[in-house]
Order: C-alpha cells, then sequence, then structure tokens
C-alpha cells in the first residue's frame, strides 16, 4: 500500500516536473491539445477512432445518460464550482447557500425570454420576450448585485454563523420561487427559455435540445473564466484574499480593508454563479422552483473541497467529478453485469447502480477525504500548511 | 533528448487536433433501424420517472406494472422478446433533458412510458418530440403540457380540468357548507387544488398551502379546525397527505377529507392507519376494479407481494399498448406514433378507453372521474361523478 | 532516575524547535529549565507531557517508555502539567477545575482530603471557591493552575512559568509553595522559568537552553553563579 | 392575523410540542459543535434511524398503523420501551459516524472543511443505505396515545401527546443539564470544549469524550425521533432533512455549542414557526425560521446566550 502509494507520488512529481522544464511553447502545446480532448469528449466517433470498445458499453461513456448532456451538467458544475471556490477556497468564507446565485441567474433569463413568463402573460411589463444574449449580462449583473446585498449585512458574521445564514439565505429564495401565484409560478415553473443565438449552415439553431453546443459553450467560458480568475489572484486583490483568510484579524491590521474585500469575494463568486444559472436555463428550457434544493448547495460545497479548496484545477476536477460519478456509476452494473433486483424474505429490493449510487458516492466522499484531507488537486501552499498540521497533530490523538 | 519529448509532444497534437476535428465531423450514431428486416427484436420500452430521490414512491409502481406487463408479453414470445429501459430522472427536470436525449439516441427504444410528472416532462417531452419519439404519460396531469404542439405527447388519464370540477362537484354533493383547500405547491397539487377553487367559490373558506417533505402540520391543522369547514380538499401526494390527514384527525378535525388521484394508492391506507383514513375520499381519473379489472391486481400481488401502487395499472396498461404495437409487427417510432393516433380500445387493467385526440388528451368522453372512499382498510369504488 | 529525556528533536511545521534535548530528572529533585524566549524550555515541557508529538529521540518515565503515550495516559502515569498560560477553565468553578485535576484518579475517598490541602497552601483559592475560573485575577488563576495540577498528586509536576505575569509579591509567594510542595510532599518538579534568579536559587538542578539545545547543565547554585549565565540571564543584579 | 388571535392558545401549545422535539435534536449539534467545533450534518439522519427504530420496536410487539389504540399504561409502556431502543440505536449509530468519518481526519489533524465533507458523506451513506434498505417505502406510526385533549383551562388545551411530549423533553434535558453540570463525564466533556490540550493534561481522554459527546447526542435524537414519530404520524427515509436544518437553525439560534441555548432556540424556532404560519400562511413557513434567525444573528452574532458549552453559569 505505501509502496505504491510512494511510486504513485514519485510519478506524479516526475510529470509534473517534467511539464515545468518544458519550453513554454509545448507547454501550451501541451494544453491546447487537452482542451482539443475536452472538446472531442462528447463525440461517440471520438472514442471509435481511439479504438476503444463501442458495443453497450464505453468506459468513459455514461451508456444510462446522454454523455453531452452529462457534460454539460459537469460543466455548469465546474463554473459553479470555480466560484464557490473564490468565497471558500480564497477568502475563506464558508457558504452554504451558494447554489442561491444559480438560481437568480436562472430566473432572470428565465422571466426576460420565455413568452410564457408572468412579466408577458400577466403583468405587462415588457412588450415582448428578449433574446438570451441580452438577457445574460442582466442574469450576471443581478446575481453580482445579489452577492453584495447579500454580502453587505451577513459578511459581519465569521465561520459557522455565516454558513446558516448564506444557507437561510438560499433557502428564502427558492420558497419565494416556489410560490405559484408570484412571477416565478413556483413548481409549474416558466417553459419555453430562449437559447442562445446562432444558425447551423442548414439554417438549423445551434443551440437547441442537443446538449453538444451548449457543453462546448460552456467549455469555453470556464476556459475564460480560468485565465480571469487566475489573473485576479495573483493580482492585490487576491493577496488580499489569502491574507484574510490565513488570518482575518492581521490582515485586518496589516491595513487590508477586509471587510471590501470579502464583499468582492462574495460578488465574484455570485456573479460566476449567476453566470452558470443564466447557462443552464438556456440548456434547461425550463426553470422551476424544485431545481434549487438545498442538496445543490451542498454538492457545490462538496465539489470544491473534494477537489481542494483554493485550487482552479481542484474546483475544476470537483465540479466534474460530483456529477460525472453518480452518473456513471448508474451504468457500472451494465459494465459489471450486476443484478437490478433481488428478493430478501419476499420483498424485493432494488439493488441496481442507479438505485444505489448515492450510497457508494458518500462513501467515496468519506475515503477520499481521510486519505486526502486537502483535497484531490490542492493549492500547493495549502497542501503543504495541511501536511504540516498533520505532523502537529498530538501523540496518539 | 529534449527535442524527441518536444517534437513528440508536437505530433501528439497535430493529432489530436486533426482527430478532433474528425470526431467533430463526424454524425453520431442514431435514428431508427431499417424497416426492411421482418422482425425486429430486443426492443425496448423506455420508462421515464423519478425511480430513486423522494418521489419515488409515486412512480416505482408503475414501473414495477410495467415489469410485469413485459414479462407476460416475453412470456408469450419468448423467440423475440421486448424489454424495459428505465431513465430515473430522480423526477427532477434538470436530469430530465440528459435521460431523454440518451433515450433519443438509443435506437432499440421505441416508446416512452413517462415522463411521470409535469415538471419533467417539461424539459423532456421537447426532445422526444425531435426525434419523433413517442410518449405517453400515466400522471403528468398539467394540462397546458397538451398545448406545446407536441405531436408525440399522449396522456394517459385526464388532465387537471377534468379532475378538479369533478372533487368540486363531489364536494357539493355531499353537502359541504364551508371548505378548507389545502395543496403542497407542487404543479400537480396546486393545480389541482387551483381548479377545485374556481369550481367552488364561495364555499372555500379558506385555504393553505403545505411544503414539499413537510412532517408537522400543527399551524395547517389549527386553521382548518377553527374555520369551522365541514370537508377539506387536499391537492398533493400520498407523502405528506397522510401524515396531514392523521395530524388533522388527532386535532379534532371531524369532516370530511378529499383528495385528488395523488392520494388514491395503497400506501395511503396503510400509512395512515384504518382508523384515521376510514372516510377519506379520493377522486381518480380512472374507473373502478371491477369494471375491468383482469387479473391485473393478483398478478401484480403473486409478483412483487404489495397491493399495486398508485398509477401501477395505468403504467400496465400503457405498456401494454405499445407491447400491443410490437406484437403486430411496428418496430419503428414512426410506426408506433401512428398506430397511437388510430388506437382505440378499453386497458385490461383501468378499464379506461384509451383513444386520443391530437393534442394528445383521452376524449373527454372517456374521462370518467370516479370517486372512492376508504373503508375498512381498502379504497372502495363509490360513483362516477357526473360531469357538471 | 524518574525522567529521562534522551535526545529528542521536535517540529512545528517545517521549522525545528528542538535539536536534540536530553535532561533528566532524578526522584525528589527540583529541575529548571532557563533561557530566553524561544529558546525551547515550553517545547521540552509539551513534549514530555504530550501534548506534542517528537520527531526523534526517547522519553522514559519510571522505567518506562512514553515516548508514544497519549497525554492523557501519562497523566495515570503520574506526570501532571500546569500548563503555560496557565490554561484555566474558564467557564468552570474553582471547585470544579481542582475537581479535573483529580479526574483520573480512583480513590474518590481522599479527594476531599487533598483539595483541602491545596486550599491551605492557597488560601485564596478558598475566598473564590465557587467563582468560575475565567473570573479569576492572573496570580489566582496562576495558583488554581498549581494547585489543580497538585490534585492528581503527581509524581512528577511540571510547572510551565509559574511566575508569569505575577506581581513580585506573589512570585516570592508561589516559589515559596513550590519549595514546600517538594519538601514537605517529597513530588519531583520540573520547571520551566523566565525568572531564572527564583529558580535557580530553589532548583537543585538546571539546563540552560539555548535555540532548541542545552548549552549548560549544572546545581542551581553552579549556574546561579556562573558568568555567562548571569550576564545573560539574571541581568544587573 | 384573526387566525394567529383565534387560534393563539392552540398555536402555542403545539408550538412548544414542535419546539420541544426541534430542542432535543439541536442538542446534538450544539454539543459535538461545543467540542469540535464542528457541524455534523450527519445527525439528522441519526434522527432518521431513530423514526424507524421505534416503528421497528411498535411492529415487533405487533403495532402498526392499523392497530387500535392500547390502553393508556400500554401505550405508555411500549413509547418508553420505544425511546429505549431508538436511543440505543441512534446512539449507536452516531458513535458509528464519529469513528469512520471524523476520528481518521482528526487524527491527522485535517482541517475542519475535510470534516463537513465527511459530514455530508455520512448523512449520503445514512439516508441512501435506510432509502435502499426501506424500498424508499413511506410507514405509518400505530396510534398510541388518545387525541382527546386531557385538560383544558378556557381556550388552552393540552392533548396527552402534547403534555408527554414537553414533559419527555423537559425532563431529558434536565437529565442532561444535570450530567454535563454535576458529573465527571460531564466535567470531562465541558474542559474538552473549553480547552482540549489542558483537559488531556488533566488525564482526559479526549476520543473517549468525543464519542461519548455523539452518544448523548444520539440519545437525544433517539428520544426526539419517537416523540416526532407519534407527532408526525409516517415517516420515511428523507425524514431527517427537513427537522436537522430547522434543529441546526435552532442551535444557532441560541449560540451554538451552548446547551441552554439549544434548548431555548428550539422553542422559539417551533413558536415562530406556528406564529408566523397563521398569518402568512404555511408556505412561509421555514422562510419565518430562516428570517428570525438572520434578524437575531444581525443584532446578536453569536446567538441569544453566546456559544461555549457549559459557559452558561458564568
Amino acid at each position: 500500500m505505501t509502496d505504491v502509494r510512494t511510486r504513485w507520488r514519485d510519478f506524479r512529481h516526475g510529470v509534473s516536473a517534467r511539464f515545468d522544464r518544458l519550453p513554454k511553447a509545448s507547454k501550451i502545446g501541451l494544453i491546447v491539445v487537452f482542451i482539443v480532448f475536452l472538446y472531442a469528449l462528447p463525440n461517440k466517433g471520438f472514442y471509435e477512432y481511439l479504438g476503444l470498445p463501442l458495443g453497450e458499453y464505453i468506459p468513459l461513456y455514461t451508456t444510462r445518460n446522454d454523455m453531452a448532456t452529462v457534460l454539460f451538467q459537469c460543466g455548469y458544475y465546474i463554473l459553479l464550482a470555480l466560484g464557490l471556490n473564490i468565497v471558500v477556497g480564497y477568502a475563506g468564507l464558508l457558504d452554504l447557500g451558494f447554489f442561491g446565485f444559480f438560481a437568480v441567474g436562472a430566473y432572470t433569463v428565465a422571466t426576460l425570454t420565455s413568452p410564457r413568463s408572468k412579466i408577458f402573460t400577466e403583468y405587462n411589463w415588457l412588450e415582448s420576450p428578449w433574446p438570451w444574449l441580452v438577457a445574460l449580462p442582466i442574469a450576471i449583473a443581478l446575481s453580482l448585485l445579489a452577492g453584495v446585498i447579500l454580502g453587505w449585512p451577513v459578511l459581519r458574521l465569521r465561520g459557522d454563523y455565516l454558513a446558516i445564514v448564506t444557507l437561510g439565505f438560499a433557502e428564502m429564495i427558492r420558497i419565494v420561487a416556489q410560490q405559484n401565484d408570484w412571477i416565478f409560478n413556483g413548481d409549474r415553473g416558466i417553459s419555453e427559455i430562449a437559447h442562445p443565438p446562432g444558425k447551423n449552415a442548414d439554417g438549423s439553431p445551434i443551440f437547441a435540445f442537443d446538449a453538444k453546443p451548449y457543453y462546448w459553450l460552456v467549455l469555453t467560458v470556464i476556459i475564460g473564466m480560468v485565465f480571469l480568475i487566475r489573473n485576479l489572484v495573483r493580482s492585490r486583490v487576491g493577496r488580499a484574499w489569502v491574507a484574510i483568510r490565513e488570518d482575518e484579524d492581521a490582515a485586518e491590521l496589516m491595513g487590508v480593508p477586509t471587510y471590501k474585500f470579502k464583499i468582492w469575494a462574495f460578488a465574484m463568486g455570485a456573479g460566476i454563479g449567476g453566470f452558470s444559472g443564466a447557462l443552464w436555463a438556456g440548456q434547461a428550457n425550463f426553470v422551476n422552483a424544485s431545481t434549487f434544493r438545498l442538496e445543490q448547495s451542498i454538492l457545490v460545497l462538496a465539489a470544491v473541497l473534494l477537489g481542494g479548496a483554493g485550487n482552479i484545477g481542484g474546483a475544476i476536477l470537483g465540479g466534474f467529478l460530483v456529477i460525472y460519478v453518480p452518473e456513471w456509476l448508474r451504468s457500472i452494473g451494465d459494465v459489471f453485469g450486476l443484478p437490478e433486483n433481488v428478493r430478501i424474505a419476499g420483498e424485493p429490493y432494488d439493488i441496481s447502480a442507479t438505485n444505489l449510487r448515492y450510497l457508494f458516492f458518500g462513501i467515496i466522499l468519506i475515503v477520499v477525504m481521510i486519505f486526502r484531507p486537502q483535497g484531490l488537486w490542492p493549492n500547493r501552499r495549502r497542501a503543504a500548511e495541511i501536511k504540516d498540521r498533520e505532523k502537529e497533530a498530538m501523540v496518539g490523538a | 533528448m529534449r527535442q524527441i519529448f518536444v517534437r513528440a509532444i508536437g505530433g501528439v497534437a497535430l493529432a489530436a487536433l486533426v482527430l478532433g476535428g474528425a470526431a467533430a465531423c463526424k454524425q453520431d450514431e442514431g435514428g431508427t433501424e431499417g424497416g426492411s428486416a421482418s422482425k425486429v427484436c430486443d426492443l425496448k420500452i423506455g420508462f421515464f420517472g423519478a425511480l430513486s430521490g423522494g418521489d419515488a414512491g409515486l412512480v416505482t409502481p408503475g414501473k414495477q406494472a410495467a415489469d410485469l406487463a413485459v414479462k407476460q408479453y416475453n412470456a408469450e414470445h419468448a423467440d423475440c422478446k421486448v424489454s424495459i429501459q428505465a431513465y430515473d430522472s430522480q423526477g427532477k427536470p434538470e436530469l430530465a433533458g440528459g435521460l431523454a436525449t440518451s433515450a433519443v439516441g438509443d435506437a432499440k427504444v421505441v416508446g416512452i412510458v413517462g415522463p411521470a410528472f409535469s415538471g419533467e416532462s417539461e424539459t423532456a417531452n421537447p426532445i422526444f418530440q425531435q426525434a419523433g419519439l413517442p410518449v405517453i404519460t400515466q400522471s403528468a396531469t398539467r394540462p397546458s403540457l397538451a398545448d406545446n404542439g407536441w405531436a408525440i405527447f399522449h396522456r394517459g388519464v385526464g388532465n387537471d380540468f377534468s379532475q378538479g370540477p369533478a372533487a368540486a362537484a363531489y364536494i357539493k354533493s355531499i353537502n359541504a357548507a364551508k371548505v378548507f383547500v389545502v395543496d403542497d405547491q407542487s404543479a400537480y397539487g396546486a393545480g389541482l387544488a387551483d381548479e377545485v377553487k374556481k369550481a367552488l367559490g364561495a364555499t372555500v373558506v379558506a385555504s393553505d398551502k403545505a411544503t414539499d417533505n413537510q412532517q408537522d402540520f400543527s399551524a395547517i391543522v389549527t386553521k382548518v379546525t377553527s374555520s369551522g369547514a365541514t370537508a377539506l380538499f387536499y391537492g398533493g401526494y400520498t407523502e405528506e397527505a397522510s401524515p396531514f390527514l392523521k395530524q388533522l384527525r388527532a386535532g379534532g378535525y371531524k369532516g370530511t377529507f378529499v383528495g385528488g388521484d395523488g392520494i388514491y394508492d395503497a400506501n395511503m391506507l396503510s400509512v395512515t392507519g384504518n382508523a384515521d383514513v376510514e372516510g377519506a375520499v379520493a377522486t381518480c381519473p380512472c374507473a373502478p376494479a371491477t369494471t375491468a379489472k383482469g387479473t391485473f391486481v393478483q398478478d401484480f400481488k403473486a409478483e412483487f407481494n404489495a397491493e399495486p401502487g398508485v398509477y401501477a395499472d395505468v403504467a400496465y396498461d400503457l405498456t401494454k399498448i405499445y407491447l400491443e404495437a410490437i406484437g403486430e409487427g411496428k418496430s419503428s417510432r414512426a410506426d408506433i406514433q401512428a398506430f397511437l393516433k388510430s388506437y382505440n380500445k378499453a386497458g385490461s387493467a383501468t378499464g379506461v378507453t384509451y383513444k386520443w385526440d391530437d393534442k394528445g388528451e383521452l376524449d373527454p368522453a372517456q374521462v370518467r372521474v370516479w370517486s372512492y372512499i376508504a373503508k375498512n382498510g381498502a379504497w372502495a369504488p363509490d360513483k362516477e361523478i357526473p360531469k357538471a | 532516575m524518574l525522567l529521562e529525556v534522551d535526545n529528542i528533536t521536535l517540529l512545528y511545521g517545517r521549522i525545528q524547535a528542538l535539536h536534540g534535548i536530553t535532561v533528566h530528572v532524578n526522584e525528589g529533585e527540583i529541575v529548571a529549565l532557563i533561557g530566553a524566549n524561544g529558546a525551547g524550555k515550553t517545547t521540552t515541557m509539551r513534549a514530555v507531557s504530550g501534548v506534542r508529538a517528537i520527531a526523534s529521540g526517547r522519553i522514559r518515565f519510571n522505567g518506562v517508555d512514553i515516548t508514544r503515550m497519549r497525554a492523557d495516559l501519562r497523566v495515570i502515569q503520574g506526570i501532571c502539567q500546569s500548563p503555560e498560560g496557565r490554561g484555566v477553565f474558564p467557564g468552570m468553578t474553582v471547585r470544579e477545575n481542582l475537581e479535573m485535576g483529580a479526574y483520573t484518579r480512583k480513590d474518590t475517598g481522599n479527594i476531599a482530603k487533598d483539595m483541602d490541602h491545596v486550599l491551605d497552601l492557597f488560601p485564596r483559592l478558598r475566598e473564590r471557591f465557587k467563582q468560575a475560573g475565567g473570573t479569576l485575577s492572573g496570580g489566582e488563576q496562576q495558583m488554581l493552575a498549581v494547585g489543580r495540577a497538585l490534585m492528581s498528586r503527581p509524581k512528577l509536576l511540571l510547572l510551565d512559568e509559574p511566575s508569569m505575569g505575577l506581581a513580585p509579591m506573589l512570585i516570592q509567594q508561589i516559589f515559596e509553595i513550590i519549595t514546600e510542595i517538594n519538601q514537605r510532599d517529597g513530588t519531583t518538579i520540573l520547571l520551566v522559568e523566565q525568572n531564572a534568579q527564583q529558580a535557580l536559587s530553589r532548583a537543585h538542578r538546571a539546563y540552560v537552553l539555548e535555540t532548541g539545545s542545552i548549552v549548560k547543565e549544572g546545581t542551581g547554585q553552579e549556574l546561579l553563579h556562573d558568568p555567562a549565565v548571569k550576564d545573560a540571564y539574571l541581568g544587573v543584579a | 392575523m384573526n387566525e394567529l388571535i383565534n387560534g393563539f392558545p392552540v398555536l402555542t401549545v403545539t408550538g412548544l410540542t414542535q419546539g420541544a422535539i426541534y430542542a432535543l435534536v439541536a442538542l446534538g449539534y450544539t454539543l459535538v459543535y461545543g467540542v469540535l467545533r464542528l457541524i455534523n450534518f450527519a445527525h439528522s439522519d441519526v434522527f432518521m434511524i431513530g423514526t424507524f427504530g421505534a416503528i421497528w420496536t411498535w411492529s415487533a410487539f405487533g403495532f402498526d398503523a392499523n392497530s387500535p389504540r392500547p390502553s393508556v399504561g400500554g401505550a405508555l409502556g411500549l413509547i418508553a420501551l420505544a425511546i429505549v431502543v431508538a436511543a440505543i440505536l441512534c446512539g449507536i449509530f452516531a458513535m458509528l459516524v464519529e469513528v469512520t468519518a471524523y476520528r481518521p481526519l482528526r487524527a491527522r489533524n485535517a482541517p475542519p472543511l475535510a470534516f463537513l465533507i465527511t459530514a455530508i458523506g455520512a448523512s449520503f451513506v445514512l439516508s441512501e443505505g435506510m432509502a435502499a434498505f426501506t424500498n424508499r417505502r413511506q410507514f405509518g406510526v400505530p396510534a398510541m396515545l388518545p387525541t382527546d385533549p386531557l385538560f383544558s383551562i378556557g381556550s388552552w388545551q393540552v392533548t396527552p401527546l402534547q403534555l408527554t411530549t414537553i414533559a419527555v423533553a423537559i425532563l431529558m434535558m434536565v437529565a442532561l443539564d444535570w450530567f454535563v453540570q454535576r458529573t465527571k463525564f460531564g466535567r470531562g466533556i465541558r474542559a474538552v470544549a473549553q480547552d482540549a490540550n489542558t483537559a488531556a493534561l488533566m488525564g482526559v481522554n479526549k476520543n473517549r469524550v468525543i464519542l461519548l459527546v455523539f452518544l448523548i447526542g444520539g440519545l437525544m435524537a433517539g428520544v426526539a425521533a419517537v416523540l416526532s414519530d407519534m407527532k408526525a404520524a409516517s415517516t420515511r427515509f428523507n425524514v431527517g432533512f427537513l427537522i436537522g436544518l430547522k434543529a441546526f437553525a435552532a442551535a444557532v439560534l441560541g449560540g451554538i455549542g451552548n446547551l441552554r441555548g439549544a434548548a431555548l432556540g428550539g422553542i422559539l424556532l417551533g413558536l415562530a414557526e406556528n406564529y408566523g404560519s397563521a398569518v402568512f400562511g404555511t408556505n412561509f413557513r421555514d422562510f419565518i425560521g430562516f428570517l428570525v434567525l438572520i434578524l437575531l444573528l444581525m443584532f446578536r452574532p453569536t446567538g441569544l446566550l453566546g456559544e461555549s458549552l457549559g459557559r452558561a453559569r458564568a
């Protein structure tokens, strides 16, 4: 066990050292290759080309769910995780209600672009639905604003109090959306939400119900966001965030306006969350209140921490895994030919992988955290801190 | 050494670019099988709905019934079998789209039973429509679903427009002077409750809303008892209706409890308990067991060791419609869609005559809403509620 | 020998705090560790009581190897520490704090007697008996911490900076009590002190620490008159 | 508003009853938080297991939702038995959560957020495990106590169930308070909560104390589960979620880590929800709960009674 782990570590370090030593051009080349690989991921043809067995089961492909849709879901979760990572990973603020901002973004797009929205059908506030592209910046701006409005009173609280208050706010947003005689139409929701613009050569719209163009769109957005966040983190703002995370009082004494930077982090994260919601609303074409359950917020947080808080790569990995693993687990029963039902004492039990996948996912979360408390792909500096903490444990504790 | 490494990477990059382009150009498999083969076997019927998660209880009985129908079919057609492919949406619209796409991509899937809920229908049906894959829902009763111009859409039950006024008519028929209306804020429950309120008018003295997964109903119970209502309509599902009814009785409410088909299932009886459920009324756009039951109930019990749950009979009949089509050699989605359009027969378990109009609704004349009263631990058919 | 600390090293994160400390304490002795801030005195103490794990080396107590033993089990072995910064439980009364000292003891009958004894040593605590620990003054908390450590009837009492933050008169008083505990009850004491003058004049033997290493050892009197020690730690007395 | 005025007595009594249940569950959150500074997300699922423990106990004696009400004496006996079984079951599961999900992380001195993830993982495992085990079915609770009011003063009425719930909850809270304040083990818990390192220097075995804390939290959740079963009249694998959320909010409301705060917070939350539901409609019930919490935290950032376990006396 130890031997395998050491060898794996050496291998990893070897690879990363090799990568670091490469000339810049090759580095960029490698990254481009990887990105191309990501773009090719949802195409079945790609797997055929690689020579993977293309019968019923393909190891990477999610056979019980559409691969492109799963990847799109991963995509908007990655975007959410990137946003929450700024809040939790960089500024160290525990936010349990992050999905609330996703809701703000999604509902903004839905109410403005759907001809079925009550804005047009009941209230007559506007003449006709707006295009998706016009609603998008409004959605992002509103989520940002929601972040500021929420952050302004809340960020004076610390730690776990902040957690419950953010959780409460997200629940309150959901409860308001749940009211079916109000603008968001509750569980009946809003359908016929606009898609992004663009037409194929044959005149059919690019963005319709096929998730593939959406996946490519969200992938592009993620790549752009990564560059944006990288630059932000390396700026004065990023250093201030790290200072707040490490020791808020000390940062305050050093003259960092902590409150202002905390609101900044909150608003940035909220904006990205809203962006994600706006993208999702277009693809889903339908939004209703039951989408925004608390479990979603918790799942995003799990994504950030599982991947490794404070690291962009970690957030991406985490966002990918929390969606992909449960979806992939659906098909694992097919791969191994497991039975779907058993009968114990006359009572039939559903033991299909689909049914049990969140049970497995829970176990995976526990096991991963025990062996890698810093997350799968942590920020180097934080990983070092955590390693040091480990050494400082009490004797036998 | 380093030169070689760099060159290798460059090569890989180039290859990947080409490959990515090639892959992107390549069309995915999909569409339909070539129709020339004499008999196509191993066809699949998709079952689409919440098979896990909080709402699974409303859908799993239907899945079991569909499994039962297929099992019976396969026993007779051992040479050319059909299977059920489950698409577990957990009842969530955001998951439904992907599963619908995946069902569309599987050419063996020629028909869908479901999507079970109205919300997920909104996201899944446009995708089915695009691919021409017919669906018959056993329980999505939101009226507006039929207004989307989805040719593939069929509803195997009456919608809220047929059930709501019928429930109101029933409440009028028991001469309740004061009615309290509660819904669970779900698309189904709120829709139904709104129709009931509309039809009852001024006899509704007050209303309130419960929430998903609610356990403690004390505030509503207090309101109901202090309103002096003699009848209460609940729009929602057993999951909340059962504890609500029990708490109502414990709180001293003596009036009639009326619900929609969301409470017309065996769990409502067994979870609430005979003493408290006695006299509760469920309306359902489905005829009673006695009219055309066949052996469905016995078969279901033998197979699953439990009473058939809600919509089990509907799902059974709908699955059998697909099986009938397949049995007649229909093997493409288009053929089956055409078959459904001209279908006109009574289901063996529900007794409902399945004949769809061009919007996919059952013939309103065929939608007969019955009332059922809980008596001695069973739902006893009461009467067919006359159309207003 | 009651306590043998053999060549221990200890890390704080990546910083090495102890570079091979070797200390021994004989039964019935008062041994003092003196040195400047950050010399590693308190860290050595923590290593002995088990609050910090050591990186290498061995610790033996009363013939038992306790290198890997949990802190709470070391208390049962007979080591009890009065921690630096007093470590009084702020939400507990004086009485409860003292009872915490006797947490591991099985001879419940004698606890009341011992508490009386401690209260005799520190009459101030008797006055504050029902008051919460957090409301005591600094000196009173120090007394409470020492008294609490005595409640476990330790074979070896570890005192970390017992005079820190106390008024000169109280310092005198607390060191008299330390001597009394040692002479009358025969309790062995390992003492960490900034106040080298007092510590050396009370201790049988002493070690001088500098940046994580021992630079000198000897009897209290020897070190008290050692010019280098005088220069560095005793000030211009 | 009329509904609030007319129904005030009943709303108060039912609110107190629900509040008592919240308070018992909140104690589990607050105890663990007080000692470990950790939000034990899996606590709600431990509670859920207790609701099944009670049903299984009763069904072992042949009582299901259809059974006739037993005699009052028999009912009290059955309730007491169910409380014992559910409490033990919950205690065991709470300790299992600690040993499998938290202790290994503590041994590695993992950062606090890692605990949050294993907590979420443990919550998934318990609820989804129970879902698979019970086929996601809903189970009815047998009728136990008579529903006629036991006594009434004017328009204030109290049913046997309400009296039992409040009495049992008060009894448990008094017993817990006594245990924590007066016994040696209780002193150990408070010592670890106030200063874990010094507690170790006094010979307190930290792991044993933590295990004890989880056990007690589990016991309280088990008792609450039985009471909640009888009140709600049904259970399924996901009943823990909402009640856990409320109980956690109650714990924060009172000042997380503070036992008396949890009790007070639970009762206040129960009342606020009931009064609020009467005025604004039940659909705003949870909204009101959170609104009260947020407003309070704005003005008293550490809850009503402040944090720290065992400091209520000081």
